[in-house]
């Protein structure tokens, strides 16, 4: 059955919310077991009264809306099953492998969700004053602690709402912090195989992107690096472990060079769960680096969002971390430090003074992911956190290893790969492409991979498992993989179709784009609801 | 460890698949220095789900949960009755643990929720067309000043005094390194909102105003005649609302003139959560300016067999394409809360919406007529939406402070937004919605009494 | 891809639950947004020791285990994957009308689930202090109370765990109320059409099960009734509205008979759900009836129970009903009447003895139902409820008379039906069979009806769509069952191989019989778990 | 109304089509004087969510949760720690929303889960097949004596006096009806289970023996010596245990020579539910008595194409086949309880409820030794597994209510489950779970003492 749109059968008059008056149990009910007694209540509803109806003047003035929204309801059994019906269409991890290289798909705990549930974090409000959310500023900065503690740095930014927030946020303490030296450089150098989003934040900015070229190997070209720095560069933006699955070896070497030429170095962080617990990038000179809550420390990706992305900082940059934060003084209290006393505030209790660049966004950041995030940590623990990474690492060898001999790996030779692997359509029959081994790899019963991403690999293939896999599942993934492979190989010409067995054959995506139609454009059947267009079948 | 699926077998086996001897072997490239060769120092080891759970209940209680008191707060954030089933479809695996919808064919629920989405969050604003969600409200409002400037190639922006000052913040802080110069202010007490004034800062170099409406004090600015002189000057409005469930009673920004909207959907489906994560919601009236729109956008198309299907369209525009040209460095959305909002306005739909902001204007009318018996407070608002600010004579945030001690949380004090400024502190933000008893009323309108005698 | 058994992927020594000691964050962690000082802690777990580690020595005598169990254990990832995997094999009330004449398949509201998930009401034990749980006997009085007023009779036994349980409380009552009165009877009477609990209860409670003949209208056959009551009949169990889907219209003078005989009165409730708000079985002469929460106030059925029955019961009945039970006194108190002391809080309070037939279960019944149905019921209050009772049986007719033209409909002439419309095979293709036509409109992407049942009309397809669907929802469902009809009368051969489209084709019940295997008979793999044995494919 | 569907516009279309001009026409055959004219008295009108909600969590508030106070009741339902994600599972609409799995292809969720939870529950019990679950342990213990009835055609039942008292109760309430012969007794205050005592009253008129395991004082009987007894008698052993968490500590029923065992499931993922649903298990040793059991029953077959799959089988047993001669009149299971305990069993494994029991255990000896210091407070058992019988010399009845004013749930008192038995009057009942902490087992000591002092 097609599941139609709310459009097609809400009507304007259907709701699935009532309003009546609150329930009028004076005396509460009576009766018993063996007896009919005891006091009732028989008083009606009183569906709301318009203000004028109470005596009261509508406060709306002449902006009281006249016109229809169009908006269509669907009473509570129509909603529920729209939805469950709608959510079997998608693919997620509850249902199986989910393979997306840098993207990171791993196990949701439920823990999680049912303690960001708890009223204390889910009910409260963002301005209450302090001392009644002093639980919710402690869950701010035990989490905030964790972070630097993991990753070996000075201060953390809690407030960023997702990684690319978070490398903005990173760039702004940069352009700060050389500002406050007044010291204008107008250069940020990138490796071509970076995401998107760092090109996109440097730009956002302020700053002119250069490339930074690659070696063999697929790790930034440490010589080239160094030949490029000087007085007009602020910094550079390295993806470590980068987007190629590799360690950057030279990490260090790295950020002293950049450090000597007097720039700043930010580290995408999007990779961080590959070595939690047993690399601190603090302890390889980067000056900053953003966390994504959703990849690393497990809270869902929701189809697309909310992100976290909190930055932790150097001693460096530190002083110029966005407002607000909260910090634990001497005597155990947590204090939530905004615009107002950020500098009394700072030089009181920690000796400095704040240089803050201001404010990323309304309130204090991604509460319901922190909340999770911390029960992660605490739930996996220093052993944990660290077997995490390792089994990351030991699940991504093994799929590596496990088709190497089959697909095209580049970087095979440049040693072990980190949480991901990266392979290339180099082989494939003429005529098949990436494209088509992943939608093949759907009629298989598994998400694809990460496709055509780095840009440095041709036809490009990135497949990261997570630790949350189990032996027996990486099994089946590579048989499956192995068969599709097979036939890009062999020149399957039936994978030009594919998928074959999804919700959706092949979407045309040229179409969406040519005649973009972003909104459901007819008119709600007025009094009732339009009746389904397409029937039966399945 | 009960989310590693690994055993030890399992890790001989495959390490011996690998060729590895150990998985030390596999960090070589890790420089010896920086490897750490025990588990990290501080953090304690792993613990049951149980500890877990209890330690962080402990946390919890620590707070005052709104349930738990008369409450009164809004300036951008607001508490209202979220049907229980938008929790229980947000907990969908498929929906809760699912990606980005990159692979449309196995997406389809969460694009056709998020075309459902699009059209909703356009109607409610009046526009043509709205993307998939942003960060939150505040973010939106600085992506529409950025949209703005790429549009008339302008570089100034005025902002109206009466912004909520978080979101005034976060685009004077994003226009340091942009170069964009603002013009703002800090709001008047006035009964109204000064249009005029903000209309004549308005000039031929200005590429937008902002608005808020219903604006930070709770008033209804008239925002036609904001539209007209703004458009007469070759610049755009932008905007803000922050309470979605006024849309339910006042005109849209749309309908009168507004050319991008831009907001904060916590209000509908995703509950106050200390502050996050929350839902921006970002449209144009005009379908000419979809490609200058930063954000996802989900489209309608057809699938090989010519069944009607959803993918992620105009991504031309993003990051994952254009890199440094892109029109923002976006990259999520907000999807799970945009699925809330969806859920949660379906379940309303155009009558549950329409009774729900009623019953909050209603109650707030109550209120304010109440509150204005109290001896010494007095109400600022010629117009209001289920939001207005009273003055009550002497400090608010220490009267609020004070309140709380009592288990009332009276409202958000203008001093808390606005510190510093002196002659904003004796202003009261008081927001009513359904959540609100006429007893809660009753029982804020008394310990004001008492606190101001 | 196919799921495996939990035995097929679980090992034994794999388990989704830690054990640790509790977290020892005294003082909690330091550090804040711009530093990284603060006391942190660095105690190690201890891993649950073995009472003789604690110095404390076993205290299971010679009893401690020596075996393996052979329970497979599987990580939390697993778990969840596992058990999403399965759900998607269910159809389900979510997904689809489920049009399942006689059990009443409506949506089952979420407010409902929250409810019952209080802590004070999902985290109380049945024994505590009865101080500690007054909240919980009053959900429990405010329903019974509820109960009573809706049903219009006198007192309610709220402990039976299921409809079946209910009308054993039923019977139970009518032979201890003719045991007191010294008169032993050993005939009950049963209509042919009634549900197979019926005739099993009655053989359950000692009596001799006799037929009740029925008009052909598909009602009971008030002159035949009549004639064979006597002194040798303790009562009669009737259904109504009855599995015909007909209501009783001789209900008060069937009552009014066998009463005059000396006999009591049991209606089977399941059905309440077409006349609640409506019609009163109290006003009918009704003895006692269960009620099935499920059924008519919307608690979930969950694959097959929990249950819940309670019986709501005549003054005649009333002081014999089953402990334990609850009863608000004059001074608004709720108590808890257990055996202790059932006989002189009765004398103090309600001015009699009770003359309870004894328990019928452990504890007070199920808790979990209770809270859910009273939330239903006070949802939807009077106004509501009698809604309810109307649209289910304007749904039902509209079934019944979108259909009748192309399905035999037996009873179509005896007036409007309730809350279900019965049709039978008359008309189908030689070789085509009910059974053929319920499994074809799976193919539909629908839940069949009940099939066989009642099983006086041949090949009896039962539909009952319930209050929840909308007109949108029955018309598709008419057209999809239209088309499956139309095949059945042609001949549509591939009918008898249906389904074709379902997650298993058609099941092979008779070898099932014939060599049950009930329990999993392998051995789990040691040290690790077997690898899948089906992969690939979908 | 927010469950209805059906508009006003809807109804008279319907109406229409079904050829009566208003609903009353529907109800013709109900007779006039029993047609209810007016919405039914006495209940109020339809509420809202929030409304609802409110008045709930109102009443729920009236009860002290477990969770805020230390606690020590057991005495047939435990409280343990239950997985979230036990919980996300059984609220997946495909499985809370299904009904019986009549319809196998489209029911395999269900089935194949029901086929799981029998091999769990089956090799838990050291037998050869559990059914698909009963009402809950009372009721499945009843079932038990009645299956043993119909198998050795004998009507003598003999109870252990240390079998539960509810349960007690519930079989000689239906052997009032069906006449069995009901033989039992209340325990005595001594550290070992009568045993001896027991089986001289076994002889060959007895139907079956039924005893308990742990048994209510928390002693574990030796079983083998029982069924060795009643096999020679021809009798059969029912063993009951109502705490699956004591077998991953302790042999199994089955290998000791149980025939039949049942119990109480909810101590595994059901909780405690102010006493219900719970979950009832039901097993036999032999399976040649699979034909004589009750409930229903899933097995593993192959479709029409040869694959696996499971269906509800041996229904010729059930009710709605064999109508007046089937096994039980049973109709319903516990479908989503035995779901929970399926899920939370594969959570844990064999090495987690091995270490669950461990953990239990560990606590309960700290428990019996640390009471046993406190002065007038000894404690009874030989030996328990993670429940026990302290004697504090007083009437416990008082003591328990007297703590439970200060906040602590100190155990079932004797005198509440077997009212009238002076002998019994200074019993106390304490169970000890993973959830105690040390810290609660001190407050209990202390708090004893206070009180008997």
């Amino acid at each position: 059955l097609e599941e139609p749109l709310i459009f097609e059968i809400g009507g304007p008059d259907t709701t699935g919310v009532d309003f009546a008056s609150p329930l009028p149990f004076r005396g509460g009910a009576g009766g018993g077991a063996c007896n009919d007694r005891g006091a009732s209540s028989d008083d009606s509803p009183h569906p709301n009264p318009s203000p004028e109806e109470e005596g009261l003047s509508s406060r709306l003035g002449d902006l009281a809306r006249s016109e229809p929204i169009g908006l269509p309801g669907l009473t509570e059994p129509e909603t529920v099953r729209h939805y469950t019906r709608l959510s079997r269409q998608n693919y997620a991890i509850d249902l199986g492998l989910f393979p997306l290289g840098s993207c990171t798909m791993k196990h949701n705990p439920r823990l999680n969700e049912k303690v960001a549930r708890m009223p204390g974090f889910a009910d409260v409000h963002p301005l209450q004053p302090v001392d009644t959310v002093r639980g919710a500023l402690e869950v701010v900065n035990e989490l905030a602690h964790w972070l630097i503690t993991l990753t070996g740095m000075h201060g953390v930014a809690m407030s960023p709402k997702a990684g690319a927030h978070g490398e903005l946020c990173g760039i702004l303490c940069i352009r700060a912090a050389l500002e406050a030296k007044g010291d204008a450089r107008e250069v940020i150098l990138v490796p071509e195989s970076a995401h998107g989003t760092n090109p996109a934040t440097a730009a956002f900015a302020g700053y002119r992107v250069e490339d930074i070229p690659a070696t063999s190997e697929g790790r930034v070209d440490l010589e080239a690096l160094k030949a490029r720095l000087g007085p007009d560069v602020a910094g550079v933006m390295i993806t470590n472990p980068n987007t190629c699955g590799l360690f950057e070896r030279d990490m260090k070497a790295i950020s002293d060079a950049v450090h000597a030429a007097g720039g700043y170095v930010y580290c995408d962080g999007a990779n961080f769960n590959a070595i939690v617990g047993r690399v601190r990038p603090g302890d390889l000179g980067v000056d900053a680096m953003h966390i994504n809550l959703h990849k690393t420390f497990s809270t869902p990706h929701g189809g697309g969002g909310p992100g976290s992305g909190p930055v932790v900082l150097s001693e460096a940059l530190s002083p110029f971390a966005p407002l607000p934060y909260t910090a634990r003084t001497a005597d155990g209290v947590v204090h939530l430090v905004e615009e107002e006393d950020a500098d009394s505030f700072s030089e009181e209790h920690f000796g400095g003074k704040m240089q803050s660049f201001g404010r990323m966004t309304a309130f204090h950041g991604q509460m319901g992911m922190f909340t999770r995030a911390l029960t992660y940590i605490l739930s996996h623990g220093a052993d944990g956190l660290r077997q995490v990474a390792e089994d990351a690492v030991l699940n991504a060898n093994y799929v590596l290893r496990s088709l190497e001999d089959l697909l095209h790996a580049p970087f095979a030779h440049s040693g072990p790969c980190m949480h991901e692997a990266l392979f290339g359509d180099k082989g494939f029959a003429e005529g098949l492409s990436t494209l088509d081994l992943a939608k093949a790899l759907i009629d298989e019963g598994y998400h694809p991979m990460t496709m055509y991403f780095p840009l440095v690999v041709h036809g490009a293939m990135l497949v990261e498992p997570t630790e949350t896999e189990s032996k027996a599942a990486l099994d089946q993934f590579i048989m499956a993989l192995r068969s599709v492979a097979e036939r890009a190989i062999a020149g399957d010409e039936s994978m030009k179709s594919a998928p074959h067995y999804a919700p959706r054959r092949r979407l045309d995506e040229t179409q969406a784009a040519r005649k973009p139609l972003l909104a459901w454009q007819g008119e709600l059947a007025p009094g009732g609801r339009a009746v389904r267009s397409e029937v039966g079948g399945r | 460890m009960r989310y590693l699926p690994l055993t030890d077998a399992d890790r001989g086996a495959m390490l011996e698949k690998v060729g590895a001897s150990s998985i030390d072997d596999l960090f070589v490239d890790v420089p010896e220095e920086a490897r750490l060769t025990g588990p990290i120092h501080g953090l304690p080891m792993h613990a049951s789900e149980m500890a877990v759970e209890k330690h962080m209940r402990r946390l919890s209680k620590k707070n005052l949960a709104a349930a738990d008191a008369p409450f009164f707060l809004g300036a951008g954030a607001y508490r209202h009755h979220v049907p229980a089933s938008v929790d229980h479809i947000i907990q969908r695996g498929e929906f809760l643990t699912a990606y980005t919808p990159y692979q449309p064919e196995i997406a389809q629920g969460t694009l056709q929720m998020l075309f459902e989405f699009q059209s909703q969050v356009a109607r409610l604003y009046g526009c043509a067309v709205a993307n998939a969600s942003m960060y939150d409200g505040s973010t939106a409002c600085w992506e529409a000043v950025a949209m703005a400037a790429r549009i008339t190639k302008r570089d100034r922006v005025v902002l109206s005094g009466a912004l909520h000052p978080h979101y005034a913040e976060v685009v004077r802080t994003m226009a340091k390194f942009t170069e964009d110069a603002i013009a703002g202010a800090e709001p008047a007490l006035q009964s109204a909102p000064d249009n005029q004034g903000l209309i004549a800062r308005i000039d031929d170099k200005t590429s937008c105003v902002v608005v808020q409406y219903p604006d930070i004090l709770g008033r209804l600015p008239n925002l036609q005649e904001i539209a007209d002189a703004a458009h007469e000057k070759g610049a755009l409005l932008v905007v803000l609302n922050t309470e979605p469930v006024a849309l339910g009673a006042v005109k849209s920004p749309g309908e009168q003139g507004a050319d991008i909207v831009v907001g904060e959907g916590q209000a509908i489906g995703v509950g106050l959560q200390f502050g996050g994560p929350y839902l921006g919601l970002f449209a144009v009236r005009d379908p000419k300016h979809v490609r200058q729109m930063p954000g996802r956008l989900c489209g309608e198309t057809v699938d090989a067999e010519g069944k009607r299907g959803f993918v992620l369209t105009l991504s031309t525009r993003e990051q994952h394409i254009r890199r440094e040209k892109a029109t923002s460095n976006i990259c999520t959305n907000s999807g799970l809360c945009a699925l809330a909002f969806s859920v949660h306005m379906t379940l309303l739909g155009e009558k549950g919406l329409r009774a729900l902001a009623a019953e909050n204007h209603r109650l707030a009318c109550i209120a304010a007529d109440r509150l204005a018996k109290v001896p010494g407070v007095s109400v600022l608002n010629d117009n209001f939406f289920n939001e207005f600010t009273v003055r009550i004579g002497q400090d608010a945030r220490a009267v609020v402070r004070k309140l709380a001690e009592d288990g009332v949380l009276a409202g958000v004090s203008l001093g808390r937004l606005f510190p510093g400024n002196d002659a904003l502190a004796d202003g009261l933000l008081v927001a009513v919605t359904e959540t609100t008893t006429e007893e809660d009323i009753e029982t804020l309108a008394s310990a004001l009494e008492g606190a101001l005698s």
